[in-house]
């Protein structure tokens, strides 16, 4: 049988290769966006687990619930991805360093 | 003892209102915002007058209270009072006014009615300052106080007067926040603001070292003690003549004056503790700033750092009482040195302010306080050179100026002490001397050195006037001191009681 | 009656002081040298009245407060007189010559080269003289400390104003501040002195101080740990240091040569008759408490022959007129203190009177001869005078004889009494001392004739030849003749009394067993004539006509000996020349250390450590701890997400901990 | 090990490589299909925890619309993928430890000694007839219809700030713009204009005198 911890498990190690994802790369602001949508996914897993385990479907649609919140943060990220490519003609995490103090 | 109008009030708040008129009427019209401030300056030294006469000296007790509730939900009282250890300092305060007053006449040309404003109300405030009993009345005459002399060095002072009248400013400003702690800790401790509750309260002994350290780093800036004292020096090169004489005159008495109000009444467990520090810290400035003064090219510098030393003499005096006690087993010849801590606070007023006054008729012609740039000038003014060789001799403390009062009864009472620092302190003789008539062989003495100083004109018939009272005060002290003294035997004798029974 | 008497001796001249000082340009010249002469007239008068009351009625010691000067912790400083024979004669003394220096004044100060007649610095120079007598009379009545230490220092200031007189010269303003500071050191030993006397006798009056002696003769202080000194002997040495700075006795005597900048009459009464002996004066006024203490005594004495011999070397190698008698002044100090060494202070106090006399006397006629020549006062160019000057001649002779001490003049009769007695004690070092004295009996006598046979015998140097010179005028001569009398005569008169110890008896006090004046007396004194032919087979005497042989056989018969001399021991001429380095010494130890000192401390600790190290110092620490700060903000996105995930890290950790 | 561990190991594994390599992988394209087989696989666990309509759903929605919104923008915007072949940062070693610092705090907590099957029991199976979306529907058309509703303005707020920050007037003369409510304002008077005109004669044409 497939135990509590395994999923739990999984979904750890999601969270933590998304993070990574994250401040590791130092390519292009669109890994950080998908290391996000990752990130949620790894979320939505555990909500799944427990609503399994738990036998309560409130966490299957609390997962509805962050899944339309996740698109809506996409497509809002990948726009402003865009605006930014507009101006700097470039998304390359490096050169968008002038918000310095 | 009290006469039938509130004295006191008066006398603060007559200056105050007086630079206000002066501040809004003479605008545009210098003539009348000096003669009227002269005006204000010479009412309010006669009104101060009956503090000396009618005084009671049998009592100890505060003289001329005036109490009104100010704050109720703090019990903070508007609370007056002036005894033996104040009233010379109010006097002191209202005499050098006048002659503050008188000596910004022509010099400065613009906004006259804001500097005379100024100086009256600074007045005002430090009357304030010597005669408030409630330690937040106190505490707001205290910093309000720097205002206007912020003011004052800030605009009419010298090429680098912001970076001195800032250190001035934030030096004094942090040593008194401290102080204002102390207070808060106290009122929680007694429930009321007042300082003569403060004198009777008991405190634990850790209490009372922290409070000594609050109430020492707020007065040794003011005084200025030794490490602390760098402001003093920049404050007076930049600070212009009158501002110079108010501040050398009276603002650095009031950290002595905070020594006998409230470090040795409050906290005299502590005092007795830490009494080594502070003697220490007052030798050394007798002695390492002597010879600092020694190699001062500028005039005023020299006369700044002549002063630490005098006020070193003040804090010795203060704090000789327990060596002596400890020494002698009874009050005796503490008393004397108390005394003379609190002559020479009046005498080191008046020599410093005419030795600033001095300086400030030189620059006023010759627009430059460097030695060097003197030589001879007792051949093409002679009355001045009379006058500086009398004030620097009184500086010097010889017999029979004021000078010497003070300085003989704190060595003397030092010796009884500790043989060393009678020694340490009697080396004031040999340096003080040297540093003063150096300056003075420099700048008076000499054949004509170039022609601007030839060019000098002798004292006209003001200055003339301002020198002849000062040198009458200073000689009059030195050759008999007793009226000065006597007015302060019962409220020394109290507060060396005070100092002396523990409170813990 | 006697109180009014007092104060108008002490006040008149400082009333006459005040008149030429403040108002010197209305009342004029005449006016200011009038009033002056006329407020010492009073003064000297009423001295003269005193002291005959004192010295010959015998009245009773007066011991009276004038005023209160402050009264502290229960203790009274007054002002107050304390008249007695010493007081007196010390009075009459001072009073006497400055009435002498006044007059003499008239005429020397009449034309100054630095200043024209519209310059008020005749009057000027009356009102400091007046001025010093007052201070001098302040010191010698006064019946306390403090009183004694007001006179002490306004002495000190007048001789300040008056050394620094012609303000233009570089060197008399120098010399005026090394003259102030070196009598301030002895003053810094004065004051500690009186504080003793305060701390352990609570009080600073004269009278009681003398009662609560006793009360301290054993009790023992120390003030660095291990050491134990007697109170009597730290308080007495103490106080004799301030007397070693107003009298310039060996290490403090730099200034007095130097002091000789101030015009002459100053010389002649400051330098020569009365300032220096206060010194003096204040060790006989205090003998109760020298009296009881050895150790003090025998410093004083070596003190005092140190000075005496050393100093009277220095006088042989001098070419200017004044500073040969000033050097003769030092040695002659010496004396006296070595007198007080040997506590025979009766016989040092007249040897103070006879010195005033014949000093003064030997100074005015240095002046009236510098007068003469012009203002050169280099003997060099001098020579043969006797012919161009007659009264002055005289008047040097007569001094010189008295300063030498040949028998019958004034100076032989206190010379040989201090001589006596130093041969009398035993203390410590007073053999030593007693052959230093006789030493300098021969150098005294070789200095005096070589300045008084290179000035008024041999050949007329060339300057004397080319320029007219002729005497002074009466107002100087006759001031002159008026000191003569007394240094030839006062002797005579005097011996009798001071021996035998009932001149000063009722002033001071000798201990039974150092009473070396009595058994004088009792043993080789008979009478005056007697006591001068004693005197003729005395060996002080064969050695000062010794000394006059030889400076006769060196400057008047074979004046290339002293050339040759000079030029065979080069170092010890050195060593004269910079007097014994105490001027090099002090310059480069004291004045050269304590400006450096002084740059040290105000350069490396006032400015580096405090004022940039503590003030600036926290001012840039605070503002580079805000740029740290702002810096941390990079811009770059990772590096928060980076601290994001180490601050959950963080976080982590301490919740699982 | 049970069929179903296998099924579960099996999909956790692909979608653990599948996000490993979406990070590492230089070019967006293929980092963004990475993406896809990630979401993939763990639709397939959701699928074994009993949860299948959301199973599908991840694989339309995100998987179909999110990734290819992405893949999308990768394609629109030219990323010069040169500059983007730079290796990992400098931080890589203390990143990878942080990360697994973490995860090994995570595993402290969330590993078998806290959630085994002893601790939690075995869930229940539902027959196979039984259907999660009915179960799901009634949720969330009861209890939480209010929610909902919010989540559909959500994806509409969304739909128009996308549209608003990436909308751009490109100047006229590329493109014309038609303006709607300028058309819908206009009136007859200002685009129909009635003139009255004489009825013309003919006439001869004048001879001009540079003809000749």
């Amino acid at each position: 049988m497939v135990a509590l911890s395994d999923y739990l498990v999984f979904s750890a190690i999601l969270f933590t290769l998304s993070m990574a994802g994250i401040f590791l790369n130092r390519k292009n602001v669109i890994i950080l966006l998908m290391s996000i949508e990752l990130m949620l996914l790894a979320v939505n897993t555990n909500l799944v687990a427990f609503s399994y385990f738990l036998n309560d479907v409130s966490g299957q649609i609390f997962v509805f619930f962050i899944l339309t919140v996740a698109a809506a943060e996409a497509a809002i990220g990948l726009a402003i991805i865009v605006l930014v490519f507009r101006n700097r003609n470039s998304i390359n995490v490096d050169d968008l360093g002038s918000l310095k103090g | 003892m009290s006469l039938g109008y509130p004295i006191l009030s008066t006398l603060i708040w007559l200056p105050i209102i007086a630079g206000l008129i002066v501040l809004f009427a003479g605008r545009n019209n210098p003539g009348f915002a000096k003669w009227f401030s002269l005006g204000a300056a010479v009412l309010t030294f006669i009104l101060s007058l009956p503090l000396y006469v009618a005084f009671d000296t049998t009592t100890s007790a505060m003289q001329f209270v005036e109490r009104v509730s100010w704050i109720p939900q703090y019990n903070i009282e508007y609370f007056l009072g002036v005894d033996g250890l104040s009233m010379p300092l109010v006097l002191l305060t209202t005499f050098t006014q006048v002659l503050v007053i008188a000596s910004a006449w022509t010099v400065i040309k613009d906004r006259v009615e804001q500097y005379m404003g100024a100086f009256m109300i600074m007045q005002g405030l430090m009357i304030g300052v010597f005669t408030a009993l409630d330690s937040i009345l106190f505490y707001v005459f205290w910093e309000a106080l720097l205002i206007p002399m912020f003011i004052v060095i800030g605009k009419w002072g010298g090429p680098k007067r912001v970076y001195a009248t800032l250190k001035f400013f934030l030096y004094t400003f942090l040593g008194s926040v401290f102080m204002l702690v102390a207070f808060l800790y106290l009122f929680f401790q007694s429930g009321s603001f007042s300082i003569l509750d403060f004198h009777a309260m008991p405190i634990g002994m850790t209490a009372q070292i922290l409070i000594f350290l609050a109430f020492l780093i707020a007065f040794a800036v003011k005084i200025p003690m030794f490490p602390v004292h760098t402001w003093l020096p920049d404050a007076h090169v930049e600070a212009p003549t009158a501002g110079s004489v108010v501040l050398a005159a009276i603002m650095l008495k009031m950290g002595g004056y905070g020594f006998v109000r409230f470090s040795l009444p409050i906290t005299p467990d502590a005092s007795m503790t830490l009494d080594w520090l502070i003697i220490g810290l007052s030798l050394i400035a007798i002695v390492y700033i002597a010879f600092v003064a020694l190699i001062q090219t500028d005039m005023k510098k020299l006369v700044a750092y002549s002063s630490i030393a005098h006020m070193g003499f003040v804090t010795l005096g203060i704090f000789l009482v327990y060596s002596i006690v400890s020494k002698t087993g009874d009050v005796q010849g503490a008393a004397l040195g108390m005394e003379g801590a609190m002559v020479q606070m009046i005498s080191h007023g008046f020599i410093s302010g005419a030795m600033f006054l001095a300086i400030g008729v030189l620059y006023d012609r010759m627009h430059t306080r460097e030695i060097g740039a003197y030589g001879g000038v007792v051949n093409t003014m002679p009355w001045f050179g009379f006058f500086a060789v009398l004030f620097a001799m009184a500086n010097a403390g010889l017999p029979g100026t004021s000078g010497f009062v003070g300085e003989f009864m704190v060595i003397l009472s030092a010796f009884k002490a500790n043989v060393w620092f009678g020694v340490l302190a009697a080396t004031t003789l040999i340096v003080g001397a040297a540093y003063t008539l150096w300056m003075i062989k420099r700048v008076i003495f000499g054949s004509v050195a170039n022609e601007e100083v030839a060019k000098l004109q002798d004292l006209n018939r003001r200055e003339f006037a301002i020198m002849a009272t000062l040198a009458f005060v200073i000689i009059l002290l030195g050759v008999w001191p007793n009226p000065l003294l006597e007015v302060m035997h019962s409220s020394v004798d109290n507060l060396l009681i005070q100092a002396t029974t523990s409170k813990l | 009656m006697l109180h009014f008497i007092l104060t108008v001796i002490l006040l008149s001249p400082l009333f006459g002081s005040i008149a030429a000082g403040l108002f010197g340009r209305k009342i004029g010249r005449r006016g200011a040298h009038s009033a002056t002469i006329f407020s010492v007239v009073v003064s000297t008068v009423l001295s003269a009245y005193v002291f005959f009351e004192y010295v010959f009625n015998g009245a009773e010691v007066y011991n009276a407060a004038l005023y209160t000067w402050m009264v502290s912790d229960g203790i009274r400083f007054e002002i107050g007189f304390l008249v007695d024979s010493l007081t007196a004669t010390m009075m009459l003394v001072v009073t006497f010559v400055s009435l002498m220096v006044h007059i003499y004044t008239i005429g020397y100060m009449d034309h100054d080269e630095d200043y024209d007649h519209s310059n008020a610095y005749y009057q000027r120079f009356f009102s400091y003289l007046s001025l010093f007598t007052f201070s001098m009379l302040s010191l010698v009545m006064a019946n306390n400390f403090l009183q004694l230490f007001f006179g002490w220092e306004a002495v000190g200031l007048v001789s300040y104003l008056l050394i620094g007189f012609y303000m233009k010269r570089e060197s008399a303003i120098t010399a005026n501040l090394k003259a102030f500071l070196v009598n301030r050191v002895g003053d810094f030993g004065f004051i500690l002195g009186i504080a003793m006397v305060f701390v352990y006798f609570n009080t600073l009056d004269y009278q009681e101080f003398f009662d609560r002696l006793a009360e301290h003769e054993h009790t023992m202080m120390s003030f660095i740990p291990g050491l134990e000194w007697s109170v009597i002997t730290v308080m007495v040495i103490l106080l004799f240091i301030g007397a070693m700075g107003k009298s310039a006795q060996m290490p403090l005597h730099v200034w007095l040569p130097e002091s000789m900048e101030g015009p002459t009459p100053i010389s002649a009464l400051i330098h020569a008759a009365t300032m220096v002996t206060a010194g003096i004066f204040m060790v006989a006024r205090l003998s109760p408490a020298y009296e009881m203490s050895e150790a003090a005594l025998a410093f004083i004495l070596v003190v005092g022959a140190l000075t005496a011999f050393m100093m009277g070397l220095l006088g042989i190698i001098q070419n200017d007129i004044k500073r040969v008698v000033a050097y003769s002044t030092l040695s002659q100090l010496g004396y006296m203190t070595a007198a007080l060494g040997a506590s025979a202070y009766a016989a040092s106090m007249f040897h103070v009177l006879t010195h005033a006399f014949f000093k003064a006397l030997l100074f005015l006629a240095a002046g009236s001869v510098i007068i003469a020549m012009h203002h050169i006062q280099d003997i060099r160019q001098m020579g043969g005078l006797k012919r161009h000057m007659p009264v002055t001649y005289w008047a040097v002779l007569l001094g010189s004889l008295a300063l030498i001490g040949f028998p019958g003049f004034s100076g032989f009769f206190s010379k040989d009494s201090i001589l006596l007695a130093v041969n009398q004690t035993d203390s410590w070092g007073s053999s030593f001392a007693y052959t230093l004295l006789l030493m300098g009996v021969f150098v005294t006598a070789f200095y005096s004739f070589r300045m008084f046979f290179l000035v008024f015998h041999g050949e007329e140097s060339d300057y004397v030849k080319s320029h007219k010179i002729h005497e002074s005028p009466k107002v100087v001569t006759v001031p002159l003749i008026l000191l003569a009398i007394p240094s030839v005569v006062l002797g005579w008169f005097m011996i009798e009394p001071v021996l035998s110890g009932r001149y000063f008896a009722d002033a001071i006090t000798v201990l039974p067993s150092h009473d070396v004046l009595a058994n004088i007396y009792a043993t080789q004194f008979d009478n005056v004539l007697g006591f001068i032919m004693h005197g003729f087979m005395t060996l002080p005497v064969w050695l000062a006509l010794a000394g006059v042989a030889l400076a006769w056989l060196f400057y008047m018969k074979r004046p290339d000996i002293p050339a040759w001399i000079q030029s065979k021991c080069t170092r010890a001429n050195y060593v004269l020349e910079n007097a014994y380095g105490f001027d090099r010494f002090n310059d480069i130890v004291f004045v050269k250390g304590s400006l450096r000192l002084g740059r040290f401390f105000w350069r490396s600790i006032d400015m580096r450590v405090i004022d940039t190290g503590m003030v600036n110092g926290t001012v840039r620490r605070v503002s580079d701890m805000a740029t740290m700060f702002r810096e941390s903000q990079t811009g770059y996105m990772y590096h928060y997400a980076f601290v994001m995930i180490f601050g959950l890290l963080g976080l982590l950790i301490w919740a699982l901990w | 090990m049970t069929f179903e561990q296998l099924i579960f190991y099996v999909l956790a594994g692909i979608a653990v490589i599948a996000s490993l390599m979406m990070i590492s992988v230089n070019n967006p394209v293929k980092a963004a299909l990475w993406l896809v087989l990630a979401f993939i696989a763990t639709a397939g666990v959701w699928i074994t925890a009993q949860a299948e309509f959301l199973g599908i759903v991840l694989i339309l929605v995100y998987a179909g619309a999110v990734m290819v919104l992405f893949l999308f923008v990768v394609m629109m915007l030219d990323i010069n993928l040169v500059k983007l072949k730079e290796g990992f940062t400098r931080y890589l070693p203390i990143g990878v430890l942080a990360s697994v610092a973490i995860f090994a705090m995570m595993y402290m907590v969330l590993g078998p000694a806290h959630f085994g099957l002893d601790k939690t029991g075995e869930p229940i199976k539902f027959s196979a007839d039984h259907s999660n979306t009915t179960m799901l529907g009634l949720q969330l058309y009861t209890v939480h219809a209010y929610a909902f509703i919010l989540a559909a303005v959500l994806l509409l707020v969304g739909i128009v700030a996308a549209i608003a920050l990436t909308i751009r007037r490109r100047p006229t003369h590329e493109v014309l713009y038609q303006d709607i409510d300028k058309q819908v304002k206009v009136q007859a008077k200002d685009r129909f204009k009635m003139v009255k005109m004489k009825a013309t004669k003919e006439e001869p044409i004048k001879k001009k005198k540079e003809d000749e």
